[in-house]
């Protein structure tokens, strides 16, 4: 994995703008706690930002997806309030993975329709999904009949990352050096292959700086989120279910990695792997490039345009489990209107609406500098007014600036 | 100050927040309390994370409009795990733990389909309910119902239309009001819209055919609908004095902050919601503004004579010489 | 009708084509055939024709009617990758790249190599691409830059490698070398003759007289969608070929080999 | 003036629409007073729509206009509500033009800001018209930090088509008979130049046909509008303060055609042969057929794209004084969501997202299909769920089949 | 230097032009010149710099460095308007159509005609684009179809006849018979012949020896983003060009001409 200029770039407005917020709030805003919390909000929908990334470079657009998230939010729902306990009983250890089973395949089948009438009906997406805007958050209504569903599954509700719904601080250390391993392995891995055909390689020195960096940048991570402490309260239940004295230092439990980002670290991780490292990767981007010459290459465009609106009702549903284990309820207008902050996530992680061009860990950067505006105006109470103007402007200002940085590489006429 | 109070509102889509905005603050900085808010926009998502950065910002107590009602449980729990004492605010919060104060929402209903049954006892009523995803609008229209149900029964009333109004948008209600007087050729006597917005759009879709003036309720006392009400347009406009309610929930909220257990604030009742759970609330009393008594909500200082008066002929509106 | 191919079947032949964009003819009940090892050349003025019948072939359009034979059997090539199943690869006019992927990624669009893991192996791709590219195109360095900023001579240069890379049995060139300069002609000159002698059959259109007699066995000649005829590159010379293909008739000394579904010419006696 | 497949297609599933719900309604849908209603209620959408075209043509698209119409139908509310009054008093004949101007010049800088981030930034459309929709709405709400304004100007109301709004029947039959006279016109001039130039020319017969096929729906509709009789007490009312006697028959007044119909009808006509007969329509296609290829024509792309946005922004003001009028107050929420139904519009109306394609009367006929849709569902009283469940499928299905009755004709690679 | 363009002054110079993108010098350092009523071919291998060169002169690209001298005068050429202020018209290597609007539409956009009424003027435009085309490509017919549906070969006299129409001086061809046919490319040839005696002033890229030697007075030969030199037709055969071509080097006997910023060769004496 390179680093690349862009990616700096993005990085560099992402610290702007938390160093921003950290000295207006009065050192509020980088706390182990903040960064704790946006990682939380950020993840439903920095996961479906990951899928919008390979809509995106296919040249087409999902606009859908926050009412395919309510849909399947309602369904998953029901399913684990209302159907599964008349079977197994409240909060049942199977009841959350089923439910999850379903929510995956009924988001796949949806995504699956409307690629369908994409690919094969040759309806612009655009088209399909401001129908599928309309008529799944039209069904998502259907589902309970306007009624929020909860109290939700126990298990379920650890998607959401709540106080059970993170890993602690020795499970999230285990993952930080489970990460640097695969940091080493992968670099040495990519070397010795281009080394075996004799292509120019870094010099040593550079690989292991830039290992260095990407492993420091795990360490502190995880080290942030583990200095995030429960609540008192929260801590004192817990030790009294497990039985523990209630010290001071007992009281001191970590929070650890939150689940939901660890389930948008697998994603992100999969998706990338598949971007560029797989066939499917590869047609996506070439039918970006030219879905006539990606035909004519042999390529079954239809079918892959089916794959990757599939794909993209999967990680709806992986976003719905979230938002709503996080909000412990289902409501049919939940995921409304998070179809623009995906977009706007996706193209400010530097993806080209015009297709072709896109990064998954470009999206997770967008997703968390939007989110990173929203929290930090909250925390300094500016007026929702304002703040839906300043994001709007960043927004512009964002993708602008991108442009405007990577304009100086690329062909002056374009 | 020492304590700061935090506010979670919903939206401010209705004219009505912003003085219940103004209520609390004055009400907070008199008891020397700072506020810090935030506007979730109508998303029950974004409320989490608002409540999330309240309490991030060191809020020692919370009020909150919640956007829904049962998807607020996630929020309002982690305040208390955090001791952090919630009032539920307007809206209902199914927690036992969370204070509950507002105003009768049936009430409310009722009020507005008395003051339209009171004009127009007999003959085709349109509903215009509430956005589907509030269930206010539900609990209004009960209360609506209790009122009218007997004379729909008896065939005295006919409802000719009832439709939602997605996001209580004017401009949705005009067009459902338009289609039920097409539907209806005219033929409607009385109008039961459930806040003043709608009630605006209503007003404009009878007022393309020349019926306004035929009965219509609202609430929130806009002020383009008390305007609507001294001119005769309008019948009702339902008053939550929002001052009020914003001042008592401040006050309590700072109670609760200083330690004082739910039970032992002044004037508090047990209620049980429709769910069985019992909440420890303060209700407070909405009033119906009619043409007869605006002078109430102008005496009150809600509003001033020359907004609600506005092109009125004098001498028709006592509240207006 | 005596030739080379006497005894040999044809690699592919097409039968009576026909297709028609909304009303116009572009295709007009053509048939042709092509045997292994052998070069014939695909003629006509623009607009002829030509493109439209090897997109046919080539999968990339579906005719109206007609027919498509290859080794014999009836073949049914409804898009590029039933094409590519009978082993027909092509070298569209415009060049079909998708112009953000590299040299190497374009090269093995849609048979790329992947190592034992299922993954994709883009050095074994690269390395392989610049072996291939090299004998094209000595001048080729741009190995890592989108297709999109290559030359127009460059892209056509890729556009050959690739279809150079597989095993085809039937290779379709549309004016392969419009825009290449002296040297590359040249070196894609050669290698027709290469791949001739490697058994392949091969449908070259080209404007280039020159380069047609150079490298053609027969050619198949066409004007307004119809096949003015076939003949034998020894047969004729340039005249003659101008001849059929401004107007549109056999020359006189040949006329009884005008083709089926020929043109202008009186039906052969 | 010719008459398309494609248009013929549309009025085809128009007409199915206005049939079922006539059917299913015991004929209440094709009556005098709802035709009467629909256009009244589809002028808002339809004038923004005629401008989308050109967006969209452009190969850009517009997702701001609803804001831009919220935060404009404020901006004139408080001009003629609150400040105007405080110098020319109320309803003074000169507020609503003043109100007006100061929209459409409003309207253009909004257009034209836009314009200029689009065009000489580069960023794309999608973001900066995503970024609008924040602004501008966050905007609308500081206008009057959220309070409605009423009542607005009565002269201004006129625009919105009330019971005052209409211009009787008399004018009517005088548009209508100014009309006829310009398709006969304009018939006979198109044939003459092309006989000048020997170029063939349809039979005489098929022209007349076209001609009076043409004047017959012009007849047609309004005749329909000018059945369409005042409420009796309405009537009255007129009738008292003209001073009239009120007899029965007295008491027959025509609506005839709403004021906002007018100016749907003029926006239409005027940008139809903007985009047909100058030079500013020949390169808005031209950008949308290939930017590059337009540039190197010597045409300023940059400076059209700031002129197509800015026009868009004019639009929106009109739009914005239509839906304030009708509804007598500015809402700082008026307009949201108008950006769906507006690009939906077009896009039934034929219109290509890939851009280089479209017509203003086709994006007109997909104003009213939508409308149709809405109104003829809010007359049965189906649920809302269930009507945006409807009216996305539609969406799709109109935009289907429009392609695919067209693809007969077309490249079949394509 | 004895040529016959010497008293005249030169229509257009360019001087010490250099270009990168991103590091890569497409253009580095060439400086050209052309004279009225005169045809200069610029040759060179695939990627050689004959696109980016003429694109600067006309406007699409806009030179890191170096000067274009119009007419004596300093110039500012940053876009196709400039261009065009200064009289000068391109063919484009791939085409610039608007590929949905027709063939009258492309002849004309940017230079319509238009009414007394400040309306367009359909009916004559399409009438004038049915006059030049037809002196291009007697079998052109499809005047109400959108250039998207045309052939290569007819998309290209399209983009010819477009050039063709406005009153240049300086007329740029990038390989304007790459995708024409036998008969078209002799009438492109015989409109050229007629242009340089109206006096305009002609830079033809072209990979084909046969027709730049046939056209062409003089000839500037590009390697590797740099020029090799200038010569004139007449004295150099084709094995001198393609020496010059591939090898980069001047042909001995004409090793003096080499012009300024010319490769290989030592500098003159
Ligand atoms: N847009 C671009 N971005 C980056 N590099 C480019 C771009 N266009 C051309 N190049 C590079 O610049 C060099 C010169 O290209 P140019 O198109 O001028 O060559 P040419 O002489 O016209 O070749 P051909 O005969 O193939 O048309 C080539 O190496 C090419 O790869
Ligand atoms: N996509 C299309 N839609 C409509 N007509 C087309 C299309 N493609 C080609 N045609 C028409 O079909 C006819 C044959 O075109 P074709 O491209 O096969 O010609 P060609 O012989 O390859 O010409 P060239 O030598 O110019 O490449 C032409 O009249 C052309 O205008
Ligand atoms: O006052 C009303 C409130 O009770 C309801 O919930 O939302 C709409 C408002 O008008
Ligand atoms: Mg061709
Ligand atoms: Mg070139």
């Amino acid at each position: 994995m390179e680093i690349d200029r862009r990616l700096v770039g993005l990085a560099a407005v992402l610290l702007i703008i938390w160093i921003g917020f950290d000295i207006a709030s009065g050192g509020r805003f980088i706390t182990p706690r903040n960064i704790f919390n946006l990682s939380v909000q950020t993840a439903s929908v920095a996961v479906m930002a990951c899928g919008m990334v390979l809509i995106i470079v296919t040249r087409h657009i999902d606009l859908s997806v926050g009412s395919i998230l309510g849909v399947l939010a309602m369904i998953m729902g029901v399913i684990q309030a209302d159907i599964l306990p008349q079977f197994l009983g409240y909060n049942h250890p199977m009841t959350w993975i089923i439910t999850l089973m379903a929510g995956l395949a009924i988001g796949a089948l949806i995504g699956g329709i409307q690629g369908v009438a994409v690919g094969y009906l040759g309806v612009p997406a655009f088209i399909v999904t401001l129908g599928g805007l309309l008529v799944w958050r039209g069904a998502a209504w259907w589902v309970t009949q306007g009624r929020t569903v909860a109290p939700l599954d126990a298990n379920f509700m650890l998607m959401g990352g709540g106080i059970h719904g993170t890993i602690g601080a020795t499970w999230s250390w285990i993952v930080a050096a489970i990460a640097i391993c695969a940091i080493i392995y992968n670099a040495l891995i990519s070397r010795r292959r281009r080394l075996a055909f004799e292509f120019p390689v870094k010099p040593v020195w550079a690989e292991w700086t830039n290992v260095c960096l990407m492993a420091g940048l795990v360490l502190a991570g995880i080290g942030t989120l583990n200095a995030y402490m429960l609540p008192s309260r929260a801590a004192e239940k817990i030790l009294e279910n497990r039985g523990i004295p209630v010290t001071p230092e007992n009281l001191e439990i970590s929070h650890g990695i939150a689940i939901p980002l660890l389930i948008v670290a697998l994603v992100a991780i999969v998706l990338t792997i598949v971007a560029k490292r797989t066939r499917f990767g590869r047609y996506v981007f070439a039918i970006g490039g030219n879905p006539q010459a990606a035909e004519l290459a042999g390529i079954n465009v239809k079918r892959m345009t089916v794959a990757v609106f599939a794909l993209m009702g999967v990680l709806c549903a992986i976003s719905a489990a979230i938002s709503s284990a996080r909000l412990q309820s289902a409501g049919n207008d939940l995921g409304t209107l998070d179809e623009l902050r995906v977009i706007a996530a996706v193209v400010i992680g530097g993806t080209s609406l015009a297709g072709g061009l896109g990064t998954i860990y470009g999206a997770l950067i967008g997703a968390l500098v939007m989110q990173s505006l929203q929290s930090g105006m909250a925390l300094l109470g500016v007026d929702t007014s304002l703040q839906s103007i300043v994001i709007g402007l960043v927004l512009v200002l964002a993708v602008f600036s991108d442009k405007y940085f990577h304009r100086r590489y690329s062909d002056p006429s374009a | 100050a020492d304590l700061i109070v935090g506010v979670s509102w919903s939206n401010f889509q209705e004219e009505r927040w912003k003085t219940d905005e103004a209520a609390i603050v004055a009400a907070l900085k008199a008891a020397g309390a700072d506020y810090i808010s935030a506007d979730a926009q109508s998303s029950p998502s974004k409320q989490l994370s608002d409540i999330e950065s309240l309490i991030s910002r060191g809020a020692d107590a919370l009020i909150v409009l919640a956007q829904d009602s049962a998807s607020i449980g996630a929020a309002v729990n982690q305040a208390i795990n955090e001791g952090i004492p919630v009032v539920g605010y307007d809206r209902l919060i199914e927690n036992p733990n969370a204070y509950y104060i507002t105003f009768n929402n049936k009430e409310v209903g009722r009020l507005q389909a008395e003051a339209v049954f009171a004009k127009q006892p007999t003959g085709n009523y349109v509903f215009i309910k509430g956005a589907p995803t509030d269930p206010n609008a539900d609990i209004l229209h009960q209360g609506q119902l209790e009122v009218l149900q007997s004379a729909i029964d008896s065939g005295d009333i006919k409802v000719v239309g009832e439709a939602y109004t997605e996001s209580w948008q004017p401009a949705i209600a005009q067009r459902n009001m338009e289609q039920f007087l097409t539907a209806a050729d005219n033929k409607v006597d009385a109008v039961v819209a459930s806040n003043d917005g709608t009630a605006g759009g209503a007003i404009a879709a009878l007022a393309a055919q020349g019926m306004q003036g035929i009965p219509v309720s609202g609430q929130d006392g806009d002020h383009a609908a008390l305007n609507r009400v001294a001119l005769g347009t309008q019948t009702v406009s339902v008053w939550k004095d929002a001052r009020e309610l914003g001042k008592k929930a401040a006050e309590i909220a700072v109670e609760l902050a200083k330690g004082t257990k739910l039970d032992d604030v002044d004037g508090t009742q047990d209620w049980t919601s429709p769910n069985g759970t019992v909440m420890k609330s303060y209700f407070l009393k909405p009033v119906a503004i009619t043409q007869d008594n605006l002078n109430v909500v102008i005496d009150a200082g809600w509003v001033s004579k020359d907004v609600v008066c506005k092109g009125v002929e004098s001498g028709k509106v006592a509240a207006c010489n | 009708m005596s030739n080379s191919n006497a005894g040999k079947n044809p690699l592919v032949e097409m039968r009576d084509i026909h297709l028609s964009f909304g009303g116009i003819k572009a295709v007009d009940g053509v048939s042709i055939d092509l045997y292994p090892g052998e070069v014939v050349g695909v003629l006509g003025h623009n607009g002829a024709g030509k493109s439209t019948l090897i997109k046919i072939l080539a999968g990339a359009y579906t005719p109206d009617s007609g027919e498509i034979i290859v080794d014999g059997r009836a073949a049914k090539i409804e898009n590029a990758r039933d094409a590519r199943d009978n082993k027909i690869e092509t070298i569209y006019q415009n060049l079909a790249l998708a112009d953000n992927l590299d040299a190497a990624q374009n090269l093995f669009l849609g048979r790329e190599i992947v190592s034992k893991t299922g993954f994709l192996d883009d050095v074994a791709m690269e390395h392989k691409a610049r072996e291939v590219l090299h004998r094209l195109n000595p001048n080729f360095k741009k190995f890592n830059a989108p297709v999109a900023a290559l030359s127009g001579g460059q892209r056509q240069s890729v556009a050959i490698a690739r279809a150079l890379l597989f095993e085809a049995r039937i290779l379709i060139m549309d004016e392969p070398c419009a825009a290449l300069g002296v040297q590359e002609t040249r070196m894609v000159g050669e290698l027709i003759d290469q791949l001739k002698k490697d058994g392949l059959g091969i449908l070259l259109i080209s404007h280039d007289l020159h380069d047609v007699f150079d490298l053609s066995d027969r050619l198949h000649v066409m004007k307004n969608g119809q096949l003015v005829g076939t003949v034998r590159t020894e047969d004729v010379n340039h005249d003659d070929v101008l001849g059929m293909i401004i107007l549109g008739k056999m020359p006189d000394h040949l006329i009884h080999l005008a083709g089926p579904g020929a043109t202008n010419v009186p039906a052969p006696a």
